[in-house]
């Protein structure tokens, strides 16, 4: 899993911190909370659709 | 088989990486059925752009030799 | 010549294919035919003008 | 050891190409403060994140099993 | 000698990615005079960039010893 | 130092080269001279904010 950890660590710094501040704030964290949830639902969904497209 | 595998998963990165700049823009509290849709059809014609581009490379290496 | 179907898959991916909808339109094959040779005559031409100059 | 410096070394480099391209617009003379401060904070938020993002995802595996 | 020539193949695909970005906007029905010579330059002066960098760099470290 | 000299050299050259022409002219070459040198301060503070986090 380190990879899939990687690259959404990149992907949600990306779209949630826009101007990086002393500290995490609360509406950063939750974004990131929601991005990551979010990262997963499309990699659920894209390992779905290429398994059932190469079976 | 090990191999195999993890060449499954090196494209599912790639794929995700690829699909999720195309169809998400803000990630929201659900994933909503738009996005889903356009994830599916990116891994759909993703795949099938490389298919198109592999079969048509193969014709030319017959057609006109090698490329280098 | 997979390193080049990989990079040229995602390159073309990217420059014909804008909204993906439930098939390849007949205009976004033609894009990706076009792309895919103009991706070989730049391939082509990097490496002749790379080839002369290391020589 | 090794190993552990050239890992050391290729987050060196990713947190570099990320604050980089986050915090220099134009490069001028000198490096301002501005610039300065931008990036160290860049680094130590994109740490916060990502050791959240691992804790996180170290208990979603503990309550839900294992993904996919 | 095998080494050598994945490392050329390499930086081919190096330079075609950075000079594709740069210099080709939508892909014609042919490839146009602009273009080619907007690639040709875009490689030499790559290549010119590069020597600068390296040159500059050994330099400062015959100067100034090592870095960090 | 190989990773950061092509590293350098690719961000260096997008953030100075917006036109490609027929040689490095000087604006473009003193460009990279700076950039260069910005791009090493860049990297020891990240090493340095790195180093600290970790210890």
């Amino acid at each position: 899993a380190q990879e899939l950890l990687t690259k959404m660590s990149e992907k949600c710094f990306k779209k949630c911190i826009s101007k990086p501040g002393t500290s995490l704030d609360n509406s950063e964290q939750k974004c990131i909370a929601m991005c990551m949830d979010r990262y997963m639902d499309a990699w659920n969904l894209v390992s779905r659709t290429y398994s059932s497209r190469i079976q | 088989a090990e191999k195999q595998k993890a060449q499954f998963h090196a494209q599912i990165h790639e794929f995700n990486e690829l699909c999720w700049d195309k169809c998400v823009d803000k990630p929201g509290a659900k994933i909503d059925s738009r996005t889903e849709t356009c994830i599916t059809n990116c891994v759909e014609r993703f795949i099938d752009v490389s298919l198109l581009i592999t079969n048509r490379f193969a014709q030319m290496l017959q057609k006109g030799g090698e490329m280098h």
